[in-house]
């Protein structure tokens, strides 16, 4: 299952998508917005994307990972909009029967998710603000 | 003969030209890579992003890739998910 | 947070337990009882553990990936008595401020966990029973 | 002078012998691999196991370890958590 949600992320309801009798490990990766940025306060972050093809260049990766590994069941669902400290920007989540190929598969996704995945974030200090990675 | 194609705008490239949709004239056989010179023509402030990319109804493109006007295009800047 | 438990154990709980505001990074991994080992259908786990022991070697374990890591928050809850097929038997979960060292960090504790921690598990087949890795 | 210890069993070791404890009579000056050679004596069946450690107050002891009859001791089969 891919997603993009306005709406905070159900940790719950992700993990339900993940329950199979065949699976015997599961790994989840929260990537959750944190106070600073290289000593930097952060207010909060803005996330945008374009919606249609984040969808589905993360569909690509998904199955490239089922390609790679014996993966059961995969969800990834990331947030857009504004977030604030501590709120879950992506969740990945990978049911695999042997808990080597939930580790590789879920850390495979959310590595390559940062690289070729046409979502943005811009993070909002108290005295500014920058758009991650746009600038040399 | 030329077409005009409408061409969306995300993150920083986007609050730099403070605009989500330009709309760029182009001849009929233009690419990805005379777009992208039309912007930063237009635009020159792009000039400061670390890198763009074109995306042709969704999918990245390389820059000899031809446009046809009812084809979608979207400019990329550096992607910050997760 | 290290514990054993018999009752199921409450991920919702172990998620708030690793917040922080400088956390940037959860990883969370779930050990869950599948239906089948090696092609032979299981019926039930039966977890053993010698608890005193357990606790303080698993404390070890997460000493141990708090040297080795820049670990925020980490929380190990282990299983024991029955379970059925869909349990959860462990879970680890680890919040840190960069991904790599949540992941890192959670697997070396769950490999380690299955290398030195005094628990046991009886696998119950529709035919037959075996205490896991007991025999040559 | 002999002194009479309890150890606990687990798992397997627990099953093959049908008991949680038992108790065993060592030298004063016993290590923990006399113990083991007593229990192995005792419970023939044990050396079907893969191996066999023990553990005195809740850490894993080297053979050579001499015992004193207030430790606590368990002999712990190979373990499978996780």
């Amino acid at each position: 299952m891919v997603a993009l949600s306005t709406d905070p992320i159900d940790v719950a309801s992700a993990l339900s998508y993940l329950q199979s009798e065949q699976a015997g490990a599961l790994d989840l990766f929260l990537g959750v917005v944190r106070d600073n940025t290289q000593d930097r306060p952060v207010d909060r972050l803005d996330y945008e994307a374009y919606d249609r093809m984040a969808v589905s260049e993360i569909q690509k990766i998904v199955d490239e990972a089922h390609r790679r590994w014996a993966v059961l069941r995969c969800v990834v669902i990331h947030r857009t909009g504004t977030l604030r400290i501590g709120e879950i920007a992506v969740l990945i989540g990978v049911a695999t029967a042997h808990r080597a190929d939930a580790f590789d598969a879920c850390r495979y996704i959310i590595d390559t998710i940062k690289q070729t995945v046409p979502i943005w974030k811009k993070e909002i200090f108290t005295d500014g603000e920058v758009w991650v990675n746009a600038h040399p | 003969m030329n077409s005009t194609i409408s061409v969306l705008l995300f993150g920083i490239a986007r609050d730099l030209t403070g605009q989500s949709t330009v709309s760029i004239t182009l001849d009929n056989d233009a690419s990805v890579g005379d777009l992208l010179g039309q912007l930063h023509q237009r635009y020159p402030s792009l000039t400061g992003i670390r890198s763009l990319l074109v995306a042709v109804n969704g999918e990245y493109a390389e820059p000899e890739q031809r446009l046809s006007h009812n084809d979608e295009i979207a400019i990329i800047p550096p992607v910050s998910g997760g």
